[in-house]
This record gives structure tokens, C-alpha cells and sequence, in this order.
């Protein structure tokens, strides 16, 4: 009984309309994603279901209780906040012990459920610390292990892996996946990082200005993006897009309606100059180890990347792009996929 | 070659006529210029005390008659006997003696007594008018003007007009001029706060006056009690007690008004007398010059012409019709009031260790002006605190 | 849920509290409208009557200030001493605020203990003998202790302290930037620390000015020339020849001291505030 | 463009200069800090070994001789003198109403106005704007506003029945004044110090908080007053030190009465130095404030270290 | 003569010794990268180059000259700061024009320097603007402008991208690399992420704890790591790291000293359980769009990443893991490279 459910809600901030209308459901259990560039009202959205913000218009349900108008401690939810927000001046445990502590939960419980979650977040060593003597991971179990004490229905997260850095991101990633797994309580997780939102997600729902642009599994978006935004913002590095007349001849499966085709740099394949769908000028080549990244140039003087994988010709090489036919994304003019 | 010369007064009839002496001091002495610094009246002594302490010594300068003791003793007084026994016509010995009292000792003197002033009865007529009541001036020529008339007067007056009947001097009779509201009751009583060194506050005659001050404060409310703003000047207050140079706050004052003796009291008439002297500071550079300057700032024909100002001591001028009219604002009948007082009166007492014994005082007279003081017990407090520095 | 909702009851709740600091307001403004109304007033109608509209609006009471004693330059003293005094301060709390915060030195750590050991002396402890030094000085009645006593004493210290806390939070690279770019130290201080620093400064400028205008043991001290006085001083000095106060006077003459702070104040209110929330004014 | 650069910064100077930056640092930080220090030393520590001297002196201003009387001073301000200790209890007590009044007044207004909404810069400029105020004008407005009858407050209260205590003429009440009126003077800059602070702390801790489900009372008494710590002993110490200072309110407002009740340690040497022209005695009465001043100070620091 | 040269460089603040002892020859034009974990003393060694932080022991020479005593201004070197460090007071056109105007080059010359370098950033639209005014990669472009106008020697750069977004620091990399070749300056760039290392460094300086791990070309340390940091630090997702004994069976190549192996998650290939050098277990498969990174457990119970392109098994799969023999690094006990 943990669904949710928004309807048509709205936010404004004065005269500002920062939510412009969202439905979407959640299901029970279901681990769901808002992605979207900065301020497009992802956070907004986020505090709006914890409900420390109020909802301007719209209706929004959990489970079946219409929770507009109930305060934020009596909707079922938790939120790992961004900044961890962790007590400075309290324990690990006292922070994890604190929503108990105010419900008034009897000391001897309290304890028994923060070492509980103490102990499935591998915490156990650290109750005693305060959270300037955390490393970034520590402090960020820490605030999933405070959410997870209050055994709420919904969790929220809010970027929650933004402060730290790439190596620990990783590994937290895939923490979080883990505990989903584990607990099984529905998820709504924040991020403007795409790799998280495709790592993570059951179904990602991609934001801007206030609006939903598409509401999809990662696999969805990735292969079948609605529309041009979607498909610049998922995938990295991001999708090259051309103007169809820039392109020598008629592409395959190419839709009347079409105005550009995107193509995504993995899905490039060099070949010999004149055999592709277009020709190219290697500008640089960066070596990375495992792959390399080329910025090529097209004749139209757009730069494309690809991504190569093993040895790289030099700069200053011609060659030709070629790419499976199956991979070419086509939009009209409005930014709609044309298919 | 200039002469500084502190005064506390800043108004400018007061400056003009004591420019007038500087430009008249010419004539003997061509090259000398002196120049008034006024230091305001509230700090007086404390900034003149700064001046000499801080090697900024003024030649020579007004002096209160509460400081007099204390700086004679301290020793920044020069003393301009010679200089005056050898001023041509200044006949010194036409001072009154009493008035000389504070300034004087054995053959030294420090200072000439410049303002002396007496205190008086300033009445609001309008206000009596309102309750029917003969005004002071009536009544003391009558020779009905005591104590006990006094209160039963202020009394009426508050509960005809609503007015009070009587504000201490300056409505500070509470703080800084404690002695001033003190002093005339006690000394019509027969009294006085302290002789030889030894307290008087206790005495039976000073209870008793001080009683009867209590009782207009508190039972008649007559009087206006501390912490209350009265103002005889604008009207709100019927009596006050002060001194004739006050006359010129009158003039704007829209009621008609008068001046009286004080009361009397068991103790008969008691005049009591506020003083200033001029003064030359040892410290100073030029002192022979200020010397001069004192001399002839206090020769006859100058102390009358600052009589019309300041109440001269000297008996030649005091006798003379010259002042009986010399003030505007004061009719002569009651001037003569004024002169009466400065022959008979009595200055108010005072003491080389005056700020601490005042300081040492105030606490306890405070207590004394609670509604449900003890008289007695307070003034005995009162003479405990200061009979050490006596 | 009873009957209103959320954001209702926020909203009643906020009525509620603006009502409380309403209430709460009236001892804080209620003396400025006290004061304004009194200088309009007469001598016996401050005593009589304890309306705030004067019975007859007493406009001379503002001439009468200036001709009473000289007031304009009174006014004049007060304003000069105190830009003085805050620009004193300025510059050499900045100075030695910067070298606290950002150079290496032995004894820095020292010289910042003996500081702030300043901090703690009421300046009444040092008035004695400072006012000894100024008149061995031969600067009594003169307005240089009213601008050396509070540049280089704890107001000015504090100042020092201010901006060496505001110096340690800004980015260090811009300064360093400048010194590649080849600046002085000097340079780098005037042209690059300060600008960065106006938040600081506007504080320390606020506190300092406020201080000087407001200064009275020190002028009661060390002044005695009614031309040489500041205006704390000229206000308790509007008394008739006799030392009796002349009320009317000496607030109509409050009035013209507090009013122009005031309307300084209200227009810059927002920076003031903010520059003392942005300097952190902790100490 | 040249693939070498050739003319610019200067590379040609080969020798090593003869400072080495450290030292040229260290000079540079004199430089800076010399004025500072001077005006320290000439005004300061100078000063304050005079008083000691002083303070062991009998000394008039007036008469200008000073006799070495080793520590009779202090004896006298610390056993002979009643006065005194009346005067370190004013102080006290002084300290002991405005500091906790001052600064719960000041949370209480921080709190209130760190929030935005309609009017709020107004109330802020309402409450600061006394603390820009001269404080002679602010006492010679209040003793008006105090009077036994005819004052404003009075006749306010005289209005809803209440029978008002003549303020400044009996001693509890006029220490009470003098608190209330200093407060009311001084709480704005506080106010400001909190608000900053207030508005220095991550509005997630509120949010987290309330998630949580803990009250309003429970948010600010486990969540901010904890995190304001460090403000508070801020201004504890500004404000103590301040109180301890206070000179010209009461020497307008009261003058130390009425029977002394609000006589203080700073006023009471002002009036033996400044008054009495008792160099020596005031001196002495200057080193024991600055004892007095500085053992709470660092009483204050050490209980709040204790704390964390 | 821009060469550069650290001859036992040390560096103590306080009691810590924070540089251990450097030797280092940056030659004519190089592009040298100093990459190492956080705190390692990179930034400190670059500044002490600069002339910002003075040095302790040892001797720096710039050119022929040694310039341990020499002001920073003086040493003909500049610098890029991570956070740009423009004068916020002051427009682009000021802010490049700073240091000329400083060092009394007279106004019209600056000017001409000052559009010049404008013109080579394209920033020539940007000239009258405020930094605030100004987007991250411009400001960025803004902060090396700044440097350029010197012509100075040496740039040294302080993680010049850390600041941007990931799409924008692929751009500005690209752009410094074009930058490095048109002016052929001899550059020093700090940055902890090695991708930016590997993609612009002809020569890395790996720096850990304050003292050099190996000094070597991108393709050196990606392909024969000097030792078990290095191999762990270059390359991302990071190099898996098994002890020999968990092997069943000799690998091929592998040395006598040898008491650990290591293979990078791109050189692992999913085979059929037992034909691979080791089994595993599938525990988390995260899709990422053009590959997915799979979480695979040796029976050993340790964790290791593969890169996997294509279709991903699901968890739990079991599976075998196969490499190349070539690519497989071995290590002696005390974690240098051993062959
Ligand atoms: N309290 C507020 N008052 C006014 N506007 C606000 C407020 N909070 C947010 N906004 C505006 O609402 C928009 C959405 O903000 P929000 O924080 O939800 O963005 P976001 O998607 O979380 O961005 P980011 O990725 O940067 O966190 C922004 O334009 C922001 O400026
Ligand atoms: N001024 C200083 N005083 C004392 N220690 C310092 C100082 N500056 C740096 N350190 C210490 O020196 C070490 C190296 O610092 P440095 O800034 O050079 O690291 P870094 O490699 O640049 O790290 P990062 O990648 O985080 O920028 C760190 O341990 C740091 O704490
Ligand atoms: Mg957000
Ligand atoms: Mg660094």
C-alpha cells in the first residue's frame, strides 16, 4: 500500500510556476528516478512529496490517503538530503536515534533498532563518532541509516552522492542498489547524473522547467528517447545530432518527417573515407586507456565524437563514419522522435 | 600678550559685559587681551580640574563656592592680596566680611567673591490669584511669612489650582541640589548641616525641618515629589526657590510672578547665599597679569555695573540706589529684598572634601525621600556617612 | 485536519506573530516618536501634556539649537571626528587584519593572544593614565584623543580582529593570483583584499562610525571647549546659563543628532544588515 | 602567434635576491601590523603597567604629588571600603539581568526575523534602530518616559489599572529601568548576530528535523540552539564584557542612584578619578574591574569548552 | 631554455613533511601532468613552482637559473587556479590586462596583447563582461587568457576543470590540448582525475604521499604500471586485483616474485563458467547505454568490476572470466610490478 500517485500537481513560488502539472505513479516497491538539468524543479518536486513544501495545486496520494494537508512526520516517508544534513553536534547514533527519540520511542527500543540499522549498513564501529570525523561515504551511510530507523514506506533521496567523489559515487551506487533489493520499500531518487539514473532506476522520469519529458525504464530512454532532449541528456558523452541535409544521400529507415538524425558516439564505427553514411576529419584523439575519445570533424564543420575502442589513427587523419542502421535516432523539427 | 579666562556662563548678555571689561582693562594695559571660555556650568569644576591637571591651566577663572575649599587646599589658588593692596582706589575693606568668609584666610586671600547671591521666594501671582491666597510678597510684609505659613499656602495651592505648591530649586532638589533645598529650611529652623566639623543633619532643628519638607512632599503633596518633572518656569508649580539671576527666565515665563524672602522660621530670618568668586591659578603663566585683571574686574565701578547680573558683595554698591534699580525684571521694592539678604545672609556651607561628603550623602538622603521614610533615622544615617570626612 | 489547511494555519499563525512583534516594537520606536514630537514642543507643554501631537508646533526650537551654542559645529566636530576615526580604523585594522590572516611570521600567533587580551579591558581601566599621556602630549582640549583613543583601542582592535576573520575566508587564490600577476604585497592588500572585502569593511565602517558619534567618557574627559565639543556631549549641554536642562532644547537638538544616522540607517538598512551577516561579526 | 615568446616577464636577472621570501614576508607583516601595534603599546600596554603603578600610589590629580603606598589601596576598595562591594554587586547584578535578558530577547527576535515575510525588514530596522541611537539621547528620553506621574509608561500602565512604581526613584525598580531601558537599547546588534547565524545554518537540519516529526520547540531546543553554540558564547562574552562597561546610560539615566542602587563598578571609578580626582584609589578600583572582567571571561570560555 | 628542473625538493609545513624529496626534469614545451589521490602534495608542489609557497630543501630551476628566492611574478611563470581566481571587481578585458598593467606595459600594447589573446580564446565578445556575467567554461577560458597574455614561460595549471560539468570539461579539455599544441609552452597541469591525465599528458608524474610513484607517458603507466598504485589509480572503473593463490592453476606469463595479479574491468570477457581463469558470480549488472558494468563475485567472496558490451547476463548468473595473457599484470609481495 505504498504507491504513489501525483495529479496534476503544481508549484509556485510567488508569481514563478516551478512545477507546471506532473502525474505520475509509483508503484509499491518500484525504484523510480527524476533526472533533469539543474533547477528544473527536481528537488521541488522531491520535498513536495515529503511535504516541506506545499502543494500548490494537484492531489497527491500515498498508498490511499490523499496526503496534501498531513505533516511531513506522518506521511511514511524519509529523505536522505543532500547535504547528509547530519546533526554536527550529535553521535552517529544519537542522529540515527533522533526521529525515535522525538516520537517519544522508548530508549531501550531505540537502541535495538539504530544498531539494527547500524548493522545492515556496516555502521556498527562508528556509533560513537561524531559526523565531522566521517568520511564522505561514512557520513552518507549515515544518513541512508537515519532514514532507514524510522522503517518509513517511501524513501526519498536527494542527490544524495553529488558530495562525493567518483571512486566512492561508484561504490555507493551500487550500496543503494543493494538495500533496494534488500528492503524493498518504494524509492524516489533525485539526480542530475544520468550514469546514476541509468544504474539505478526501475523507471526514470526525465524533468524540465516543471514538466515530465518522458517517463521510461533506462533501457526505454537510452534506445528509444521521445525526443530530442531526452536524447542529448541520456547518454554520455552525449548524443551527436546532424541536420539531415547535412547527410550525402538518403538514410535508411529515415522517416518522412524527420528534420535531424542523432547518432550516439559508441554507436559510431570508423571506416575508410567515402564508405560511411558521412565523412569525417580526426581533430583530436584522446587516449584513455581502455578506449579512446576522437572529436572529429564533419565536412558541414560540425564536431562529432566518437567513441573508438583500441588503437586510434593519428590527428589530422581523414576517415568515414559509419554506424548500424538501426541506431539512427530521428527527430522532426518540433524535437518529437519521428518514427 | 592674552589672558584665558574660564567662566560657566554662555549667555551673551553675561559675555558682552564681561568683554566690556577686558576692552576697559585696555586703558592700563594696552596689550592685553582676554579672552571668556565659557566650560559649561554641569562639569564646571570637573573640566577646570582637567584644565590644571591636564597642563592647560587657564590664568584665572570663575570658581564656585563649593570648589573653593578644595582648591585652596590643593594649592592651585595664587593669592592676589598684594596685588589688590596696591591697586590704586580698590579699598578692599569695602567688601561685606561675611561674604569674604570662603576666600579668605589670615591675610591670604584666594579669590573675590563675584556673584553672591541670595535665595528667594519666586512665586507664580497668577496661581495664587486663582486660589485666593495673599502672595508672599504680602504676607512677609506683613510679617506672616514663616514655615508653617508656607506649607499651609502650598497646600491650598495644590488642591485649588492642581498645581503643586512648590518645586525645589531647578526641580533637582533630589540630586545635585540637594544642599539648595535643604539648607533654608533648616537654617529657619535654627539649624544647619554642619559646623566645626561636626554634623548638623541630626540635630533636632534640622529633623524638624526636614520633617516638615517630608510631610509637604508626601502627606500634602504639595511639594513636587522625586522623579516628577514640576517646573515652576512654564507655569506647573506655584513657588520655587532660587536666585535672583533666574529673574531672566521670567520675562518669557506668560504669568505674573514675584519675588519674596525666604520664610522664617523658630529660628528667625535666615538668608542663605550662593557664591562665585574670581580666582588666579597658580599653574597659570601670566599670573601677575591676571592678578591685575581680578583687581580690576572687582573695583567698584565694575561690580556695580555686573551687579545687574550678579549681586555684588561689596557694601558701597549694595547701599547705593544704583542696584536697588539696576535689574530690569525686578521691581525695587522687591530688589531691596535681594540686598537685604546679601548683608544678613549666610553662605552655603561648604568643605574642601565637598564632592565626596555629597557623594557620600546622596545615597542616604535618597532614602529619606521614600513616602514611608523615617526622618530622624535617615538623617542620623546621613551624618554617619559624611562625620568621617568632616 | 481541522478545517484549515497547511498552509492557512501558516498563514494565521504568521498574523498572529506579526501581531506579537507589533506589540513588542512599541518600547523600541515609541521613544523616537517621543523625542521627535517633544522637540516640537514648548518647555511647559513637555511638562504639561502628555499628547504626542504638540499643541503648537514650536518650529524655532530648531533655530533656537543653533543660536544656543554652536551647534552647526558641534555637529560638524561629531561628523568629522567619526569619518576620521573610521577611516583611521579602516585602513590599519585592514592592514594588520591582513597580515594576521594571511602571512607567515614568527610571533604572529603572540601578538594575536596580547590583542585580544585587549578585548577584555574596559577602556575606563586605561583612561587614567592615557589621560596622563595626552596631556604630557600637550593634546588636552584638542580632538586628537577622541580619534587616537578609539583607532587604536578595542573598538579598534575588534575591528582588526573583524577583518582578519573576513580575510581568512576569502579564497586565497585571488590574492595569489595577483602576486603571479606581479603585485606587491601592498598591492595585493589595496587591490585586490580590500575590494574583495567591502561586506567586512562596510561592518567594521558601521560599528566604528557608530561608536565615534556616540563616544562620551572620552570627550567628557578630554574636552572642554564648547567649539570642541561633540554632539553627545552638546546634547546634555542645552541647559540655561545655570545648569538647568532646557528640555525642549536638548531634544529638538536629540532629534537633529539621531534623525540623519536614522535615515542612513533605514536607506542602507539591507547592506548593513547583510554586511554584518556576510563579515560574520563574531570576533 | 610565435611559438616562443621573447619579450615579457622578465627571466634575466640571474643573481639570487639578497632576501629570501620568507624573510621578505616577515618585513612585509611588520610593515603591516606596525601601526597597530604601536597604537597597542603606546595606549595599551603602556597604560595598563601605568595603572598598576598608580594603583599603588596615593595620588590627587589636583594637588599633583603622588606617594608610593604599596597595596593600600586595594586593601582599603576590598576590606574597608562598604561601598565597594555594594558597587561589585550592583555590577553583578547589572550583568546578571541584562546578559540573560539581552540575549534571550535577542534569540526570541532573531527567530522570529530570519524567516522572510511581509514587513520583516521592517521589523528588523524597528529593533536595530536604537542600537544606532545615541545613548545620551536614549537616557534623556527615558528618564521623560519614567517619571513617577507624569511619565508616559506610567500613565500607560495607570490605564489598564496598574498603579506604576515610581522607576528611577527606588532602587530595585530603577536597576530594573536601567536594565530594561539598556536592553531595549543594545538586544538589536545581538539580534543581528543571531540572525546571521541563524541564517548560517543549512535549512536541511530543519527540514531533516521535522521529517522526523519533532515539534517546533523540539526542532530549536535539540536541533538549533546546539548549533548556535558557538554564537552564543560569542555574544555571552561581548554582552558580559559590555555590561560590565556601561557608563554613560546610568551616568544619564540615574546618576548611580537613587541610595546607590545603581551604582557600578565603571561609574564608581569614574566618579574617584574623575570626581574625587583619586588617581591612586581609582587606579586600584581599575585593576580589580579588569580581574573581574577577565576571570568571567575566561570562566565563560572554559565552561563552554568543557561543553563540546 | 623553459626547461624545469627539481633537484630534491622537500616541503614542511610546520612539523609534516608534505614533499618528500622530488626529482623531477620537465623538459622544453612538454606537457607534464602531476595526477595522485587527494592530499598527495600536488597542488603544493605546483605552488611551490609558482613561488607561492616557499621551498624547504632542494633546488628549483627554471631555465638555467635557480630561483628558489626569486618572487613569484619574477620566475616567467603562470597560472590557471582551479577556481580561476578572476577579479571579481574587474572585466575580462581588465582582468587579462592586469598583470601587463601592473608591470607598467604601456595601454595600447596591452590593449593589442589583451585582444589578441582574447582573439585565440574567442573571448573577443566577452570583453566588456563581468566574470559573474560569465558562463564556467568562458570564465575558465577567461582564467587561461589571463595567463596567456604574460607569455610567460611556464603555465601551470591547478585543476583547471574541476569546476565545470562533465560535458563541459570534455569541451575545455580538447580546447587546452589545441591550446598547448598552437603555443608549444612547456605546461605543468595538476588534476586528480586521470582521465584528463591520460588524455593530455605527454609525460604523467604519479605523486603519492608527497614523493613520486613513476614518471611515464600515458600509454607506460595504462600499460605497464610501475607498481599496484599506480595500476589502481590509472584507469577507471579501477584495475581488479586478485592474490595468486586464488587462481586455480598457473596463468600464463607469470613470474616467480609474483604474489598478486591484476586485470583492468575492460580486458575481463564473460565466458562459460570454468573456461575462463577464474568463475564468478553475477551480482549487480548496472546498464549505462553503450555498455553495462557488471558486479561479479569470485568464489573468493572479493568483488570484481568486468565492462561488459552488449546484452548483460542477469544477476546471478554464474560465469567464467577470461583475458588476455598480455594483459594481466603481476606484482611482488611488496606491490612493485614484477616480471
Ligand atoms: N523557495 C523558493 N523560492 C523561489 N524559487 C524557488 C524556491 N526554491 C526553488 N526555487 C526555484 O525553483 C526552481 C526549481 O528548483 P529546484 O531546487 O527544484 O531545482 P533542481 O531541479 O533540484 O535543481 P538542482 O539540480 O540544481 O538541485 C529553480 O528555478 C529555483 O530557483
Ligand atoms: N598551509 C598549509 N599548512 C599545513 N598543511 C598544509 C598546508 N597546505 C597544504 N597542507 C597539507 O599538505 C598536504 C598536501 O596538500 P595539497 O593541497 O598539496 O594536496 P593536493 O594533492 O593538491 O590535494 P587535492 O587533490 O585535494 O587538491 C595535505 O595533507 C594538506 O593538508
Ligand atoms: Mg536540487
Ligand atoms: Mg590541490
Amino acid at each position: 500500500m505504498t504507491s504513489l500517485t501525483l495529479a496534476g500537481i503544481r508549484k509556485r513560488f510567488g508569481k514563478v510556476d516551478v512545477i507546471r502539472g506532473v502525474d505520475l505513479r509509483v508503484a509499491d516497491g518500484e525504484f523510480v528516478v527524476f533526472v533533469g538539468p539543474s533547477g528544473c524543479g527536481k528537488s521541488t518536486l522531491l520535498r513536495m512529496i515529503a511535504g516541506l513544501e506545499d502543494i500548490s495545486e494537484g492531489e497527491l496520494r500515498i498508498g490511499d490517503r490523499i496526503v496534501n494537508e498531513v505533516q511531513p512526520a506522518k506521511r511514511g516517508v524519509a529523505m536522505v538530503f543532500q547535504s547528509y544534513a547530519l546533526y554536527p553536534h550529535l553521535t552517529v547514533r544519537d542522529n540515527m536515534g533522533f526521529g525515535l527519540k522525538v516520537r517519544g520511542v522508548p530508549p531501550h527500543e531505540r537502541r535495538q533498532r539504530v544498531e539494527a540499522a547500524a548493522a545492515t549498513l556496516k555502521l556498527d564501529a562508528l556509533l560513537q563518532r561524531f559526523p565531522r570525523e566521517l568520511s564522505g561515504g561514512q557520513r552518507q551511510r549515515v544518513a541512508i541509516g537515519r532514514a532507514i530507523v524510522g522503517e518509513p514506506d517511501v524513501f526519498l533521496f536527494d542527490e544524495p552522492l553529488s558530495n562525493l567523489d567518483a571512486e566512492l559515487r561508484v561504490h555507493m551506487r551500487s550500496e543503494i542498489a543493494s538495500l533496494h533489493k534488500r528492503l524493498g520499500n518504494t524509492m524516489i531518487y533525485v539526480t542530475h547524473d544520468q550514469i546514476e539514473a541509468m544504474t539505478l532506476a526501475d523507471k526514470i522520469v526525465v524533468l524540465r522547467d516543471g514538466q515530465v519529458e518522458q517517463v521510461g525504464t533506462p533501457r526505454q530512454l537510452y534506445e528509444r528517447p521521445g525526443n530530442l532532449f531526452v536524447a542529448q541528456f541520456i547518454g554520455s558523452p552525449k548524443m551527436n545530432i546532424l541536420p539531415i541535409e547535412a547527410v550525402a544521400g538518403k538514410l535508411p529507415g529515415q522517416p518522412k518527417t524527420a528534420s535531424l538524425v542523432g547518432v550516439r558516439p559508441e554507436d559510431l564505427e570508423l571506416t575508410e573515407p567515402g564508405s560511411g553514411f558521412v565523412d569525417a576529419r580526426i581533430l583530436i584523439s584522446e587516449y584513455t586507456g581502455a578506449s579512446s575519445l576522437l572529436h572529429v570533424q564533419l565536412p558541414s564543420g560540425q564536431v562529432f565524437l566518437v567513441a573508438h575502442d583500441g588503437e586510434a589513427p593519428p590527428a589530422d587523419t581523414s576517415v568515414g563514419l559509419a554506424v548500424e542502421p538501426g541506431r539512427l535516432h530521428f527527430f522532426a523539427d518540433s524535437g518529437r522522435r519521428a518514427d | 600678550e592674552e589672558l584665558r579666562f574660564t567662566v560657566w556662563t554662555g549667555n551673551e548678555a553675561h559675555l558682552k559685559m564681561l568683554n566690556g571689561f577686558a576692552e576697559s582693562f585696555k586703558a592700563s594695559h594696552p596689550d592685553v587681551s582676554v579672552k571668556f571660555e565659557t566650560i559649561p556650568p554641569a562639569d564646571y569644576t570637573q573640566k577646570l580640574t582637567f584644565q590644571l591637571a591636564g597642563g592647560n591651566p587657564p590664568d584665572a577663572g570663575w570658581l564656585m563656592e563649593d570648589a573653593a575649599p578644595t582648591f585652596a587646599n590643593a594649592g592651585v589658588l595664587e593669592d592676589v592680596a598684594p596685588t589688590l593692596n596696591q591697586a590704586q582706589g580698590y579699598n578692599f575693606a569695602d567688601f561685606s566680611k561675611p561674604a569674604l568668609g570662603l576666600w579668605t584666610a589670615s591675610d591670604t586671600v584666594y579669590g573675590i567673591p563675584f556673584s553672591t547671591s541670595p535665595f528667594v521666594i519666586f512665586y507664580n501671582k497668577d496661581l495664587f490669584d486663582k486660589a485666593g491666597l495673599e502672595d508672599p510678597l504680602a504676607l512677609a510684609a506683613k510679617g506672616e511669612w514663616d514655615m508653617a505659613r508656607f506649607q499651609e499656602v502650598a497646600k491650598k495651592l495644590k488642591e485649588t489650582t492642581g498645581k503643586w505648591g512648590f518645586e525645589f530649586k531647578d526641580g533637582q532638589g533630589y540630586d545635585s541640589r540637594i544642599m539648595h533645598a535643604l539648607m533654608p529650611p533648616i537654617r529657619a529652623y535654627g539649624g544647619d548641616v554642619w559646623a566645626n566639623k561636626e554634623c548638623g543633619f541630626d540635630k533636632p532643628e534640622a529633623v524638624a525641618a526636614v520633617q516638615q519638607l517630608h510631610d509637604m512632599v508626601f502627606k500634602d503633596q504639595s511639594i513636587v515629589p522625586p522623579g516628577e518633572q514640576g517646573d515652576y518656569f512654564s507655569g506647573n508649580a506655584a513657588m520655587t526657590i532660587n536666585q535672583i539671576s533666574r529673574a531672566s527666565l521670567m520675562e518669557k515665563a506668560g504669568f505674573k510672578w514675584g519675588i519674596a524672602p525666604l520664610p522664617t522660621g523658630p529660628g528667625g530670618e535666615s538668608p542663605v547665599i550662593g557664591q562665585a568668586g574670581i580666582v588666579v591659578f597658580t599653574a597659570g603663566k601670566q599670573k601677575q597679569l591676571a592678578a591685575d585683571f581680578v583687581a580690576h574686574m572687582t573695583n567698584a565701578e565694575n561690580v556695580a555695573i555686573a551687579a545687574q547680573f550678579f549681586p555684588p558683595a561689596r557694601t558701597s554698591v549694595l547701599e547705593s540706589d544704583a542696584f536697588v534699580t539696576s535689574n530690569k525684571l525686578i521691581p525695587a521694592e522687591q530688589m531691596k529684598i535681594v540686598a537685604d539678604a546679601i548683608a544678613k545672609g549666610k553662605v552655603l556651607p561648604s568643605h574642601d572634601k565637598s564632592p565626596q561628603i555629597l557623594t557620600a550623602m546622596k545615597p542616604r538622603v535618597d532614602a529619606l525621600w521614600r513616602p514611608d521614610a523615617n526622618v530622624e533615622a535617615s538623617l542620623k544615617a546621613v551624618c554617619e556617612a559624611i562625620q568621617p570626612l568632616l | 485536519m481541522g478545517g484549515l489547511t497547511q498552509k492557512q494555519l501558516r498563514i494565521v499563525n504568521q498574523v498572529c506573530w506579526t501581531l506579537a512583534l507589533a506589540v513588542a516594537a512599541i518600547p523600541f520606536v515609541f521613544p523616537f516618536l517621543w523625542m521627535i514630537s517633544s522637540g516640537f514642543k514648548s518647555a511647559s507643554e513637555i511638562f504639561g501634556s502628555p499628547s504626542l501631537v504638540p499643541r503648537e508646533w514650536q518650529w524655532r526650537n530648531f533655530v533656537d539649537v543653533f543660536t544656543y551654542q554652536p551647534f552647526a559645529r558641534q555637529y560638524f566636530n561629531s561628523l568629522y571626528i567619526a569619518l576620521t576615526v573610521t577611516a583611521l580604523t579602516l585602513v590599519i585594522s585592514s592592514l594588520a587584519g591582513y597580515a594576521l590572516a594571511r602571512l607567515r611570521f614568527a610571533g604572529a600567533g603572540l601578538i594575536s593572544l596580547f590583542l585580544v587580551s585587549a578585548l577584555m579591558v574596559p577602556e575606563e581601566v586605561t583612561m587614567i593614565p592615557n589621560f596622563f599621556l595626552i596631556k604630557w602630549a600637550g593634546l588636552i582640549d584638542t580632538h586628537w584623543p577622541l580619534i587616537m583613543l578609539p583607532v587604536f583601542g578595542p573598538q579598534g582592535i575588534m575591528a582588526t580582529f573583524l577583518m582578519r576573520q573576513y580575510f581568512l575566508a576569502l579564497p586565497r587564490e585571488l590574492e595569489e593570483a595577483g602576486k603571479m600577476d606581479g603585485l606587491s604585497r601592498f598591492g595585493v592588500w589595496w587591490r585586490i583584499a580590500l575590494p574583495m572585502s567591502r561586506p567586512a569593511l562596510a561592518a567594521v565602517a558601521i560599528i566604528t562610525f557608530l561608536n565615534s558619534w556616540n563616544l562620551f567618557l572620552e570627550p567628557l574627559i578630554f574636552i572642554s571647549s564648547l567649539e570642541k565639543f561633540t554632539l553627545p556631549l552638546a546634547l546634555s549641554n542645552f541647559t540655561d546659563p545655570y545648569g538647568t536642562p532646557l528640555w525642549h532644547l536638548q531634544l529638538a537638538a536629540t532629534t537633529l543628532a539621531v534623525l540623519p544616522i536614522l535615515i542612513v540607517y533605514l536607506i542602507a538598512q539591507r547592506q548593513i544588515i547583510e554586511s554584518f551577516a556576510l563579515s560574520g561579526v563574531k570576533g | 602567434m610565435p611559438a616562443k615568446p621573447t619579450t615579457g616577464i622578465v627571466t634575466q636577472d640571474a643573481s639570487t635576491p639578497w632576501l629570501t621570501l620568507k624573510m621578505r614576508e616577515a618585513m612585509e607583516a611588520w610593515l603591516f601590523i606596525g601601526p597597530t601595534l604601536a597604537g597597542f603599546l603606546i595606549f595599551f600596554i603602556g597604560p595598563l603597567i601605568a595603572v598598576v603603578w598608580y594603583s599603588m600610589t596615593e595620588w590627587n590629580l589636583l594637588a599633583q604629588q603622588a606617594t608610593f603606598v604599596g597595596l593600600d589601596n586595594y586593601d582599603d576598595a576590598l576590606f574597608r571600603n562598604p561601598d565597594f562591594w555594594l558597587v561589585v554587586r550592583n555590577s553583578v547584578i547589572f550583568a546578571l539581568g541584562l546578559v540573560p535578558f539581552n540575549m534571550a530577547l535577542a534569540l526570541a527576535l532573531a527567530i522570529s526575523l530570519s524567516r522572510r515575510f511581509v514587513g520583516v525588514v521592517f521589523f528588523r530596522t524597528v529593533f536595530f534602530a536604537p542600537v544606532v541611537t545615541s545613548a545620551v539621547a536614549w537616557a534623556i528620553v527615558w528618564k521623560f518616559l519614567l517619571q513617577g506621574e507624569a511619565g508616559f509608561v506610567n500613565q500607560m500602565l495607570a490605564h489598564i489599572g496598574i498603579n506604576g512604581p515610581n522607576w528611577l526613584r527606588e532602587p530595585d525598580w530603577a536597576m530594573a529601568a536601567v536594565i530594561v531601558t539598556r536592553v531595549i537599547k543594545m538586544v538589536g546588534l545581538n539580534m543581528i548576530l543571531y540572525i546571521a547565524a541563524l541564517q548560517a545554518i543549512p535549512r536541511d537540519y530543519e527540514a531533516a528535523a521535522r521529517l522526523e516529526g519533532a515539534s517546533n520547540w523540539q526542532i530549536f531546543r535539540l536541533v538549533i540552539w546546539p548549533l548556535l553554540g558557538p554564537t552564543t558564547l560569542v555574544i555571552m562574552v561581548i554582552t558580559t564584557i559590555g555590561s560590565f562597561k556601561v557608563f554613560d546610560h546610568i551616568y544619564l539615566m540615574t546618576g548611580g542612584g537613587p541610595e546607590n542602587g545603581t551604582l557600578v563598578l565603571a561609574f564608581y571609578i569614574y566618579k574617584q578619578g574623575f570626581e574625587f580626582f583619586d588617581v591612586g584609589y581609582a587606579s586600584a578600583l581599575a585593576m580589580i574591574m579588569f580581574v573581574i572582567v577577565m576571570v568571567l571571561t575566561l570562566v565563560q570560555l572554559a565552561l563552554r569548552r568543557r561543553d563540546t
